[in-house]
């Protein structure tokens, strides 16, 4: 019978990969079949590029310590968004009037410490994700040091 | 309606099909592992797209957590399958005194880490680290890395406290973020490292 | 059933629908035995049984977690209690199915905290069968589209309006009645009671435990056929309620008498098969409905 | 589509661009979060027995100290994840919370030194993982065709509607979290000692289930 065959697939968890992809696989093609997809112009925290910048692609305008404005949801909230952003340490300062690629590298990040938006504005995902981080790394340095 | 933004996720989907239906063939445990790396990288597209800076702020978390789950599952791989000799061995450095240089260079890229900082600085300091510990052969101390990590983490969300509530203070979470994820990143790199290193008994 | 009381009342009402739901699981398994030809309990008995082990010796076994142990029955007389609450102000349906589908944690609970095999089994089982709340939310998505609101009292209104909902959804309906009937004793999808493992997960409890799962029982009978009514029917002045929760018992022992116990992962790809059909009815609901 | 799925937001809590919000549903969800956590919290793992069927043989499972702390920080980690999935009011930081469950779910059964369990944990953590996929990509379109991830502008209806597609993939992203029917590995995962922590493993993904029908309502 089809239902004894259905649940002896199920049952085994060897097969619930296959079928997880599987189910995606379906959902991706249904997504190709229901494109186009409308994107809306109004986007929080749009992206401008400067090209003449020292910090292109990762410049947000500003110069250190002064406030540049950032299309946030909740402006109220975060208010002193866009101060954190133009803050670069000594070195990436140094760097950056030195030369031309700093925005290449990572280490010009705007700040050279932490991503503005990702930090202030939405604090609670970077929260979330540097947890993420810890906990996986609790699980292998302990099935490690165990086993 | 067909503008750029519905091109590029054709693109994507299209590369989702092809490694989900990969995935969705694989047998084996280990190849399941290394093409759901793969997979993730659609994740990391489809956030892309967006195109603002929100974007950007959206991949680093999808990304770390695509990473922090390989890194335990590889783990649980290793137990499951019963791997214990890796064929990964210490660093063996032509030097007359062998505990020494590869100290040295340490603290050079620990100290330059931190003249860097951020997420790069936590990069090259947690570099020289490893270093360190896969060219010496004694037994450290885990739990001391383990309560490392706990503490820049700690840090890190302090910081974050006191941006959501204190904003005047700004200034302050900033430079508690700075040594948040550069004490976080260097425990880090430094534990893969002490993992990778020759097994202890 | 929607009228507002006092503190007092609740309590009074919270108890008549204890021993009623009680009330209607004794019928149910006098029904059961009736058709099988064996002359059954009286329809008191699990009443009966439900008083009788409030007075019995308790205890909690030695390789038990003392805490979980005792701390899952306060839980399920909690969640359905609130469950109740929620019916008779005419809150959200989404607070009560959540509630229903919570349910199956009290399972897992009451199935692993005493560390018996037997209790573990039906525990486990209980995780196997995590497909039967699944037709619920697609039921609930149809009446969404319907009726625009999943507040008990704008559905009851609605039905009011227009008429039941039984006719205007009928497969909605069949799928909470299957859902419904998962959750019924002696059922072809009661896996986890199932004989095999002496009374499934709840193999362990005894006493006061036992009790307090009883009363719990007893509401949750209650609380979901008085929600089928509500949902599919609309507002019913008391005794057409009970007479409605009668005729449903009726029907729903029916189905369990005549119908064998399926093997836990035939009943989970069953109730996914129902899934499936639902989805597709309540993707035409909403092409149909919604233009 | 739907006037205020889980009724009327009771309490909004500012963070930044994220809020955290209460309604009766979330408030509902977010109770019983808390109170499995402060159970896994307090009480002991209990001794699970094996008995030898067909003989009189039966032996207790033992847990050590070391492996039940390890265990417990992982399900009370699991509990603080799904609370935080319950009164999330960001459609991303949701799809977070719903990853951390996922691996904290893992954490929970991998220190469990029986092969069975770890295999059924490695599968699970597989499907977790891959789950991030349409879970991260359904809150990106969400982002590029409402221009917002907040769930209350969402409810508000002040932004464009959410395709369905965004819908779905953020569906069978919670669904592979551990729903029916990608649930065999973690039901095996259930034969694991232990019975506070495991049962923490379906409460959350059952939590988040419920949270996920909310959300997707709501657009």
């Amino acid at each position: 019978m089809i239902i004894r065959k259905i649940s002896h697939f199920l049952c085994n968890y060897e097969n619930i990969m296959p079928l997880f992809a599987g189910a995606c696989l379906l959902l991706f093609i249904a997504g190709i079949l229901l494109l186009p997809l409308p994107y809306s112009e109004k986007q929080l925290y749009p992206k401008t590029f400067d090209r003449n910048s020292s910090l292109d692609p990762y410049d947000r305008g500003g110069p250190p310590f002064t406030q540049v404005s950032i299309v946030s949801q909740y402006p109220e909230n975060s208010p002193t968004a866009g101060l954190v952003t133009s803050y670069l340490t000594p070195f990436s300062l140094f760097l950056s009037q030195v030369t031309m690629h700093l925005g290449t590298t990572i280490v010009a990040h705007p700040g050279g410490i932490i991503d503005e938006i990702l930090y202030n504005t939405r604090g609670l995902d970077t929260v979330v994700e540097a947890t993420i981080l810890f906990i996986a790394f609790a699980i292998a340095s302990y099935i490690y040091r165990k086993v | 309606m067909w503008a750029q933004y519905s091109y590029g996720i054709l693109v994507i989907m299209v590369a989702a099909v092809i490694a989900f239906y990969a995935l969705a063939r694989e047998r084996d445990d280990l190849h399941k592992l290394l093409l759901l790396d793969l997979v993730e990288i659609v994740a990391l597209g489809i956030i892309a797209m967006l195109g603002t800076d929100l974007a950007e702020a959206l991949i680093l978390p999808g990304l770390t957590v695509g990473i922090a789950e390989l890194l335990a599952l590889s783990q649980i791989y290793c137990t499951k399958e019963g791997i214990r000799n890796r064929p990964v061995m210490g660093l063996n450095i032509e030097v007359i005194t062998k505990s020494d240089a590869p100290l040295i260079l340490s603290i050079f890229l620990v100290a330059y880490g931190m003249v860097l900082s951020g997420f790069t600085g936590g990069g090259v300091a947690g570099l020289g680290l490893v270093f360190l510990f896969i060219s010496r052969t004694y037994r450290n101390d885990l739990n001391l890395l383990e309560m490392a990590s706990g503490i820049s983490w700690a840090i890190w969300i302090f910081a974050f406290f006191v941006f959501m509530f204190l904003p005047q203070y700004w200034f302050v979470a900033l430079m508690g973020a700075a040594i948040g994820i550069l004490l976080k990143v260097t425990v880090k790199m430094s534990l893969v490292g002490t993992m990778w290193g020759k097994q202890h008994d | 059933m929607t009228s507002r009381s006092s503190g007092t009342d609740m309590i009074a009402e919270l108890l008549i629908a204890t021993f009623f739901g009680l009330l209607l699981l004794g019928i149910h398994r006098k029904i059961i035995a009736r058709i099988q030809r064996r002359p059954g309990p009286p329809i008191w008995q699990e009443i009966l049984h439900m008083l009788k082990f409030s007075f019995k010796t308790t205890w909690i076994p030695k390789t038990a977690s003392p805490v979980l142990f005792v701390g899952v029955v306060l839980i399920a007389i909690g969640i359905w209690t609130a469950a109740f609450y929620v019916l008779i102000s005419g809150g959200s349906l989404l607070v009560i199915f959540g509630i229903y589908m919570l349910h199956k944690i009290v399972e897992h609970g009451f199935g692993l905290s005493s560390g018996s095999p037997y209790s573990k089994y039906g525990g486990v089982r209980s995780v196997i069968s995590a497909a039967s709340e699944l037709p619920l939310f697609v039921s609930v998505a149809v009446i969404a589209v319907y009726t625009r609101s999943l507040d008990l009292s704008a559905i009851m209104y609605y039905q009011q309006v227009h008429g039941p909902l039984l006719i205007i959804a009928f497969p909605a309906a069949c799928a909470m009645f299957i859902v419904i009937l998962s959750k019924m004793p002696f059922g072809p999808f009661s896996i986890v009671e199932a004989k095999e493992l002496v009374s499934g997960y709840k193999t362990e409890h005894f006493g006061i435990w036992r009790a307090g799962l009883e009363i719990c029982n007893g509401l949750k009978t209650y609380v979901l056929i008085a929600v089928f009514l509500a949902v599919f029917i609309g507002p019913l002045s008391l005794p057409w309620l009970l007479v409605g929760m009668i005729l449903m018992i009726v029907i729903l022992a029916f189905a369990c008498a005549v119908t064998p116990m399926m093997s836990p992962f035939d009943s989970v790809t069953i109730q996914m098969l129902v899934t499936a059909l639902m989805l597709v009815y309540a993707a035409i609901v909403l092409m149909v409905v919604q233009p | 589509m739907i006037d205020l799925v889980g009724g009327v937001p009771l309490y909004i809590l500012e963070f930044g661009d994220e809020l955290v919000y209460l309604t009766p549903y979330t408030i509902t969800l977010f109770l019983l979060a808390l109170t499995f956590t402060v159970l896994a919290l307090i009480s002991q793992p209990e001794k699970q027995i094996d008995i030898a069927f067909g003989g009189d043989a039966y032996r207790a499972k033992e847990i050590s100290v070391d492996e039940m702390r390890f265990r417990r920080f992982m399900a009370i980690a699991c509990g603080l994840a799904t609370m935080g999935a319950m009164v999330t009011g960001d459609i991303f930081n949701f799809t977070l919370f719903t990853a951390m469950v996922g691996i904290t779910n893992v954490g929970i059964v991998a220190a469990v030194k029986s092969p069975h369990v770890q295999d059924a944990a490695y599968q699970y953590g597989l499907v977790a993982l891959a789950a991030t996929v349409p879970l991260f990509a359904g809150a990106a379109v969400y982002a590029a065709v409402t221009g917002s991830l907040s769930m209350i502008e969402l409810m508000k209806g002040t932004v464009p509607a959410v395709p369905l597609i965004a819908k779905g993939m953020l569906m069978l992203g919670v669904i592979g979290e551990g729903m029916a029917p990608f649930y065999a590995a973690k039901a095996e995962m259930f034969r694991a000692p232990g019975a506070p922590y495991v049962i923490m493993c379906s409460l959350s993904s059952l939590l988040i289930f419920l949270r996920v029908v909310e959300i997707i309502m709501l657009g």
